[in-house]
């Protein structure tokens, strides 16, 4: 009989026998990477938001503290967004005719509120108390990185379950010394975050 | 040997002639048209109800709380039994040495393959969230959370993912050498492309052949333990528990043996009609037939034994919830279950003690396929049963089955044998190699 | 006490009937199917996504932004992400029971008591509990209606002011105002000043369960209308004559709240007499099961006996007459509101003679602003109106269209006047025969002003603004004293005056401190009585069937018919949802040969009603009870046509109990739907009584994990448990718990995380009713967790049996291994089709889940999360008492404590080492952290069994 | 056959039988006249034909032992160091390394491995696969898989002569001698 296949399709085949398990291999980390990437994550990615606002100018700049805006970060899950009153309490006097401002200034004349672009976002099912980890000494910072350096805001970390469990995990690495420290096994309770 | 295990007059030729022809021949004949096309329908009929049940949720079944689990985990274990008489044959029987294994291990191992998969498919469907099912499985995530090892659930996925791998390549290693010949006779081109690729240029060399056999009998050596071991890990699923009804340490051994039982009951099922029709009696032999009753009879003694056993602990152990169990499970508002089972089950198959009926092949398959109902119904007797009425009286309630529940059921049954079709329309059926090696023992040329 | 009499297994073995027989032996009953739906195109697509996400990975593309709206100018004192609690009334029957609302930046979500307010003391009931679902109500009425037609505020104005004018030439002949009881000072002295203003005009109060009977009786008496204020607190005898005062009578929860305290050391005793068979029933010492019927004439025996008459040789009256005896001044005899006033007459008699005014009794000026026989009232306005002197209606609340007894034909006579006004919650029966209807606002978005059975007054607040172009009473008797511009603030605010600071104050605390233009009442100690009348004498009782009639223990008078949490609510006892049932002993159902779902058909002084039989062990026999409150037409999408309209065989002769009824089967069946299939204990040691031997804590192979400063931990004491069901409802709205509707419950596919076990025990016609709520019992050794193959479910190291939604797979693995079943499962996506006004309800602090997805208990993780915060931002323990589930902050028994068991001081510790704590199949070794003190009773030895 | 142009070169003569004995018989002789390179082909495992051959023993148990065990002691520790090394949780009250409840899935993993090892091993071991192979250019081979038993004796052998091995192997009482081109 004549032969069925050529001499290369032994080569072929057996690499494609074994070769399959470096390719399943090599797909499985492609995946990982892929969805910790910025693309998916959204980390470090800079949103669009209606009023061009800049930390860095604020912060830095003009040294504002974060709690002057953020009220109830200290005592409420929510660190709370600045209402348009915050902003009008500068500028009203500074840049008040500034063309950038005058969402702002429209807000505060029509009552309308400004609606942001969320850009740390967990979810739903994702309790996060701003108020017990600034007490617990965990430096904005932390989690925001470094905002008095953003011109405009991007969020810092993945927000992850791993992201959470690594700071939930070694919380001595995370807060400010000296503040009572829980046990791991404490805060890596489910219903530390979830209910 | 009271009677051949391959009929007279045969030759290396003939029976690889007679094999390879089922396969090789051009023409499409009626029966497997008809035949494949109802198993199809009801394929059909499965992917639709699949899809409705993605849409909707599992609330279309009949299950409730108490009863959490119904048709689904009934028909996985169901299945799962069925599935072992194939790796049973052909491992089990290949080191006990038991010839007349060689002429039905093929088929049964496909059946086996083909149960599995069937049976694959209920732990998937029956969860709430199905598209989160590979949370059970192992891998690096983003939320750092893993598998919880305790669960008899995640035993399951690692022991039924084992099985099937191993079964498979059992089968695909006993299938090489038959897919060389089938290579070598095919007539047309894209037939021997094909069955060459898959028979990885296979030349029966003298030292391929030795290293084939030690990996053929290592395998065998290892599905043995394995074949024991799946059953075993579906009993935990029960066995585990607090459940009256399911917590019973003799769950593993009367499952495992009730598991060869209607797999054997399959396998006959099957075998008979298949015999018949492709005319393959010279190689299925009414020996085979009896050898496998035999097997059903032995185990189904078991089975009978298990049931006995766990009467008898109901009452012995004193326990007013176990005792209670049994009572329900008898007198219950599931009495009828319970006592179909004992018939079907225990009752009818004491006739294959009497030759004659074990000589009838009529009889014979009527048994088995009663047997297959058997087990069906001992699984619903273990699931809904104990879970309708289990600790506290104030939850205690009912199961009815909706529509939804039987179409998924008859669609898996469509599914197997729509595989089953096309195993028997494009692979030989029959161990063409192995029966040389009867041929030469039996008659030496 | 042993458990006694013949074991059996349901009512229907117990009569050893032909269907149950079939039900052994019927493997699959035919009526199990859901009829499939084909697939529309929204489920098309959702099965292209469901199928996309089988394809496994999680989303790989970046989610869209979610957008975050500050305010513009910030509220005072809102601090984003923390509740408010805020003071007011919820007003039941025209009485007010004060509580605490939490409101979610501007949305209240969850009811609490008031613990300053007398009549609540912290605890509230199932009522109140579910009001807050019916402000979400997307079936409220939302527009004015004029004749079909949607109209404005400033149209029905105009329209009434013409009206008006006509009236004023002629005093106001013709205008009548039909109100419901009334206790609202502002409310009256508004209605007051229109009578000023139309001195012929006049003023109708009517509700289909009221208090006439005692009204009658103390008109005659003491000669005027007084109420009478009971002390349970005070009573080491109570007898019941028919009255359910633990869950049917205005101020039940002060009442339950008081008897509940004596059911612990000294312990009180309860006698009850009644037909049908109740939470209070079942609560008492000694319950006899008589027809409402007989008990004028039993009634009139025990005050003879009292008097030194004979008793009529009946051992149990002895008995029980030496029991009040002896308990001189501590004693109490109260009556059912459905007695005749002969009833009424005797009670009061028998607290005379016994000295109980002025200790456990006090009669006080009538709360009500003005109180009247509501059925001669409501009667009078028919005549008129059938008169026809009757043009202009006002009905404010109410919806006797529906509610008014049959006899009056009240509908019917409505049609003859001139121009009908109707103010009303929602577009009722009422509202349809009506030339204008006014939707109502929610009693959270309207001030106002109520007051409770003790008189205590309190400033209602408006928790929202009204989510639609509601009106309130108040606005709408203004409009028709010609000022309909005045906001309801102004009306209340104006007749309150005092200083800022003090209103502020009473508003603050729900309660009016400041000195209230109605001065709490002052108490007669004793009141003469006139001789004779007593009891009613010997009323001839025929042997025929009698009808009872009662309210609805979960939709009342048909007011919540269209409240899915009350309408899934299981009825105490029955268990029953979404339908109301005849209710039969079990002797009678034998001998009329009927069955659970049987329907009858009860013909009563020419009138007929069919309804479905339910078979009530302990129920008086030759007695059928009728509930009202179905039978709607318009009550919305949940409440229309739902049962059987009790009103349309109701007399106003014979509002609440009817002689010589004629039963007939019909021979057709009904399906009804049972939370609970199977009521009796299987000799199994469920509820236990008495001491406990300590033999429970077996010992365990697993070595202990390191003990924490906290270990939560429940006890439930089954002795003052009423079984009155307000924990169910406390549970749902705090955990966003979602109803399934009848065909699922039906399927055993109810969501409530709580439930009140319900056994009976003995003899099936004088049967003890045992309760037993039943919740996630965070065993320390859970059978669920183990088997749960992602981890879904887990245990913090505080004890919790913490449930992660988000985790959840769904394999429902766990709820078959709960020995206890009080897992619950999505089957279905519960909260599919839910507008968007109803997700305003939900609790923020609780996630909502999704299909395919297990839920139960978590003991308020969100409670014990928030507190532990509050606890670690102070740098102190958390304390005893901080952290209150829901099921315990709102029962009114006390019968829950949550706390923490690590601490030996608490007071969660301090039950559980009482002998009576004990751990329900504790033998399992489940180690359950909820655990329940055994049920201990103080029957009177000299009973006759 | 046999008059092919000489000069091409060839894998080696292939010459066939028709009984597993002759085959058996035929190789002894062989191996006796000094021929190293040769391999046996048959439709069927024939037993003797191996050590005939002078092969005795194979590398395949190893293997699949050294499977196994990577694959029980892999089971385990993925279990021990998920539940009680990277995140320990409360199951139940078990304890974190609750070991008798990892049994199964690491003797379900012991077989796994295994079982794979041995394939893999075989077909490693066998060269396979190797769709391409000289020998299926004679025409006559395809009956190896049927019913007829070859030797093939190599052209690489150090005693190889296409006439002198050729005429070797016609004495024998073979169906026929044949030459298997390389091409």
């Amino acid at each position: 009989m004549a032969q069925i296949f050529h001499r290369s399709t032994n080569t072929l085949s057996r690499l494609s026998i074994f070769g399959a398990v470096f390719i399943v291999a090599a797909l499985v980390t492609v995946v990982g990477v892929f969805i910790r990437s910025p693309y998916v994550t959204e980390a470090r990615v800079v949103r669009e938001q209606p009023v061009p606002f800049s930390h860095k100018h604020h912060v830095a700049g003009i040294g504002i503290d974060c709690r002057y805006c953020h009220t109830s970060v200290e005592d409420s899950s929510f660190a709370g967004i600045p209402p348009t009153k915050t902003c009008m309490n500068c500028h009203s006097q500074v840049w008040s005719d500034s063309p950038m401002l005058e969402p702002v200034r429209a807000s505060f004349r029509e009552d309308r509120s400004l609606e942001w672009t969320r850009v740390n976002d967990l979810p739903d099912f994702v309790y996060f108390d701003h108020s017990i980890h600034v007490h617990r000494g965990v430096q904005c910072t932390t989690c925001h990185g470094r905002v008095e350096e953003m011109p405009m805001t991007w969020r810092e970390n993945t927000l992850f379950m791993e992201w959470c469990l690594d700071c939930h995990r070694h919380a001595d690495q995370y807060q400010t010394p000296g503040r009572r420290i829980d046990s791991p096994m404490k805060l890596t309770n489910c219903s530390v975050c979830h209910r | 040997m009271s009677q051949e295990i391959i009929g007279p007059g045969h030759t290396y030729a003939t029976v690889t002639d007679k094999i390879s022809s089922i396969v090789l021949t051009r023409k499409w004949s009626l029966n497997w048209l008809v035949g494949f096309g109802i198993a199809f329908m009801l394929t059909m009929l499965l992917m639709y109800t699949i899809a409705y049940l993605l849409v909707k949720g599992v609330g279309l079944w009949g299950i409730n709380i108490p009863v959490g689990w119904g048709f689904d985990i009934i028909n996985f274990v169901w299945w799962i039994g069925i599935g072992h008489a194939g790796t049973l044959i052909s491992a089990i029987l290949l080191l006990l040495r038991q010839e007349w294994r060689t002429s039905i291990n093929r088929f049964a191992e496909a059946m086996t393959l083909f149960a599995v998969a069937c049976a694959g498919l209920f732990p998937l469907l029956h969860m709430g969230r199905p598209w989160f099912a590979y949370w059970l499985i192992p891998y690096p995530n983003t939320m750092n959370v893993w598998p919880q090892f305790r669960s008899p659930l995640v035993w399951d996925v690692f022991a039924v993912t084992t099985y099937l791998t191993v079964s498979l390549l059992f089968w695909f290693v006993g299938l090489i050498p038959d897919l060389a010949t089938l290579r070598d006779r095919s007539s047309s081109r894209s037939g021997r492309v094909i069955y060459g690729m898959l028979a990885m240029g296979w030349r029966g060399s003298a030292i391929h052949w030795h290293r084939y056999d030690v990996a053929y009998l290592l395998l065998a050596g290892l599905a043995t333990p394995l074949v024991v071991s799946v059953h075993t890990v579906v009993s935990f699923d029960f066995a585990t528990s607090v459940i009256p009804g399911w917590h019973t340490t003799i769950f593993p051994p009367y499952f495992v043996a009730g598991a060869i039982y209607s797999g054997f009951a399959m396998v006959m099922v099957l075998a008979i009609p298949i015999r018949a029709v492709y005319g393959l009696e010279d190689f299925i032999t009414l020996r085979h037939l009896q050898n496998m009753a035999k097997v059903m009879l032995a185990t189904g003694l078991i089975v009978a034994y298990g049931y006995l056993m766990e009467a008898f602990m109901a009452w012995y152990s004193a326990g007013q919830y176990e005792r209670y169990m049994m009572l329900n499970r008898i007198t219950g508002p599931y009495g009828a279950a319970y006592l179909g089972l004992i018939l079907t089950n225990v009752l009818i198959p004491q006739l294959l003690w009497l030759k004659r009926v074990r000589k009838s092949v009529l009889a014979l398959w009527c048994i088995a396929f009663i047997v297959n109902i058997g087990m069906w119904l001992e699984r619903f007797v273990i699931v809904v049963t104990s879970l309708s009425r289990d600790f506290l009286p104030s939850s205690w309630d009912m199961y009815y089955p909706t529509v939804w529940d039987w179409s998924t059921f008859i669609g898996t049954i469509g599914l197997f044998f729509a595989l089953l079709f096309l195993f028997l329309r494009f692979l030989p059926m029959i161990s063409i190699f192995e029966m040389r090696t009867l041929v030469e023992k039996s008659e030496p040329q | 006490m042993k458990p006694t009499g013949k074991v059996w297994r349901t009512l229907d073995e117990y009569s050893n009937s032909a269907e149950f027989q079939k039900s052994l032996h019927d493997e699959f009953p035919p009526h199990a199917t859901k009829p499939p739906e084909p697939l529309d195109r929204r489920e098309f697509l959702a099965l292209i996504s469901a199928s996309l996400a089988v394809a496994g990975l999680t989303s790989c593309a970046p989610a869209i932004p979610e957008k975050i709206i500050p305010y513009v100018r910030p509220p005072e004192e809102v601090v984003p992400g923390k509740p408010l609690f805020f003071a007011t009334a919820f007003p039941f029957g025209g009485y007010g029971l004060g509580v605490l609302v939490e409101s979610h930046m501007g949305r209240p979500t969850k009811i609490e008591g008031n613990p300053d307010h007398p009549a609540s003391r912290g605890s509230t009931d199932a009522f109140a509990q579910a009001s807050v679902l019916s402000l979400y109500d997307q079936d409220r009425s939302k527009v004015i209606i004029s004749g079909g037609r949607i109209s404005t505020w400033d149209g029905f104005i105009t329209a009434l002011a013409t009206e008006l004018e006509t009236k004023r030439l002629n005093k106001g002949a013709g205008l009548r105002i039909l109100t419901e009881t009334i206790t609202s000072p502002t409310l009256a002295s508004l209605l007051g000043r229109i009578l000023q203003q139309f001195p012929a005009a006049q003023w109708h109060q009517y509700e289909p369960v009221n208090s006439d009977n005692a009204r009658r009786a103390s008109r005659m008496a003491l000669g005027r209308y007084m109420d009478a204020l009971y002390h349970f607190d005070k009573a080491d005898v109570i007898l019941s004559l028919d009255a359910d005062f633990l869950l049917s009578m205005p101020g039940h929860v002060r009442a339950a709240r008081e008897f509940a305290s004596r059911r612990r050391n000294p312990m009180n005793r309860l006698y009850v007499l009644e037909s049908t068979p109740s939470i209070t029933g079942a609560s008492a010492d000694h319950r006899r099961p008589v027809r409402s019927s007989e008990i004028p004439s039993i009634a009139s025996r025990i005050a003879g006996a009292l008097g030194g008459k004979g008793s009529g040789g009946d051992a149990w009256i002895d008995a029980l007459v030496r029991d009040l005896q002896s308990a001189r001044g501590k004693s109490l005899v109260l009556a059912g509101p459905q007695q005749p006033a002969g009833v009424h007459l005797a009670a009061h008699t028998i607290n005379m003679s016994l000295g109980n005014v002025g200790q456990t009794i006090e009669y006080v000026e009538p709360v009500e602003a003005n109180p009247v026989e509501q059925m001669e009232s409501l009667k009078q306005l028919t005549r008129d109106m059938q008169q026809g002197t009757v043009d202009l209606l006002v009905v404010v609340g109410g919806n006797p269209v529906y509610t008014a007894p049959a006899d009056l034909e009240f509908a019917k006579h409505f049609s003859n006047v001139k121009t009908r006004v109707h103010l009303s919650l929602y577009e009722d029966e009422t509202s349809d025969l009506c030339h204008w209807h006014v939707p109502e606002t929610h009693y959270l978005e309207s001030w106002g002003d109520i007051r409770s059975v003790d008189g205590t007054i309190t400033i209602m607040q408006p928790l929202i603004n009204p989510l639609y172009a509601g009106k309130s009473a108040y606005e709408l008797l203004s409009a028709v004293l010609g000022q309909p511009t005045r906001t309801t603030y102004e009306i209340v605010r104006e007749t309150w005056g005092g200083e800022e600071g003090e209103w502020r104050k009473s508003v603050h605390d729900g309660i009016a401190t400041f000195s209230p233009n109605f001065p709490h009442p002052p108490s007669f100690a004793g009141v003469p009585l006139p001789e004779g009348e007593v009891g009613g004498g010997e009323v001839q009782i025929s042997d025929s069937i009698e009808v009872v009639i009662r309210a609805d223990p979960t939709v009342y008078d048909g007011r919540f018919a269209n409240n899915a949490w009350l309408q899934e609510l299981p009825k105490p006892i029955t268990k029953v949802v979404w339908d109301n049932v005849a209710l039969v002993s079990p002797e009678t159902a034998q001998r009329l040969d009927l069955s659970d779902e049987d329907v009858v058909e009860i013909q009563h002084d020419g009138r007929a009603i069919r309804a479905p039989v339910w078979v009530s062990p302990g129920h008086a026999k030759d007695s059928i009870t009728l509930f009202l409150g179905y039978g709607r037409t318009r009550a919305g999408s949940l409440g229309s046509n739902r049962g059987y309209n009790a009103n349309s065989i109701r007399t106003s002769a014979a509002p609440w109990i009817a002689q010589n009824a004629l039963v007939r089967k019909m021979g057709v069946r009904y399906a009804l739907v049972s939370t609970q299939k199977h009521f009796l204990m299987e000799n199994r040691d469920l509820v236990r009584r008495g001491p406990q031997d300590r033999a429970d804590n077996a010992l365990t192979l697993y070595p202990e994990f390191p003990p924490e400063e906290y270990a939560w931990g429940m006890s439930i004491d089954l002795s003052t448990c009423i079984g009155c069901n307000a924990c169910v409802i406390a549970c749902q709205a705090e955990n966003n718990i979602p109803v399934v509707g009848k065909t699922e419950v039906g399927r055993s596919r109810e969501m409530q995380w709580i439930r009140i076990d319900t056994y009976y025990e003995g003899d099936a016609n004088r049967p003890e009713i045992l309760f037993q709520p039943m919740l996630c019992q965070h065993c320390e050794n859970a059978p669920c967790e183990p088997v749960c193959p992602v981890a879904a479910t887990t245990h913090s190291n505080e004890g919790l049996n913490e449930m992660t939604y988000n985790r959840c797979v769904g394999t429902r693995y766990c709820s078959n291994n709960c020995p206890y079943k009080v897992r619950r499962f999505n089957f279905f996506d519960w909260h599919d089709g839910e507008g968007a006004v109803m997700s305003l309800l939900y609790n923020p602090d609780v996630t909502v889940r999704s299909r395919g997805v297990m839920e139960k208990c978590t003991y308020c993780v969100q409670r014990i999360s928030n507190a532990r915060i509050e606890a670690k931002k102070q740098d102190r323990p958390i304390r005893d008492g901080e952290i209150v589930t829901a099921c315990q902050g709102t029962c009114p028994a006390n019968a829950i404590v949550f706390g923490n068991i690590a601490d030996p001081e608490s007071r969660v510790a301090k039950l559980k080492a009482e002998p009576r704590n004990y751990g329900v199949l504790a033998e399992l070794n489940t180690r359950p952290r909820t655990t329940y003190l055994a049920k201990v009773m103080n029957p009177n030895l000299e009973m006759p069994r | 056959m046999s008059d092919k142009t000489s000069d091409a070169p060839i894998y080696g003569l292939l010459a066939e039988f028709e009984s597993p004995d002759e085959l058996i018989d035929a190789v002894r002789r062989s191996r006796a006249a000094g021929y190293q390179k040769m391999d046996a082909y048959t439709p069927f495992p024939v037993e003797h034909l191996a050590e005939a051959l002078g092969f005795h023993k194979t590398a395949l148990p190893m293997i699949v032992l050294i499977g196994g065990l990577v694959g029980c002691a892999g089971g385990f520790l993925l279990q021990y160091w998920i539940s009680a090394v990277d995140y320990p949780l409360n199951i139940g009250g078990r304890p974190l390394n609750s070991w008798p409840a990892f049994i199964p899935v690491t003797f379900e993993l012991t077989i796994l491995v295994a079982a794979l090892s041995a394939v893999l091993g075989m077909l490693g071991l066998n060269r396979l696969p190797m769709p391409y192979h000289p020998l299926f250019n004679s025409p006559r081979f395809a009956l190896a898989s049927r019913n007829r038993f070859f030797l093939c004796i190599e052209a690489r052998d150090a005693r190889f002569s296409r006439e002198e091995t050729a005429k070797f192997l016609g004495e024998m009482k073979s169906k026929g001698v044949s030459e298997v081109a390389v091409e």
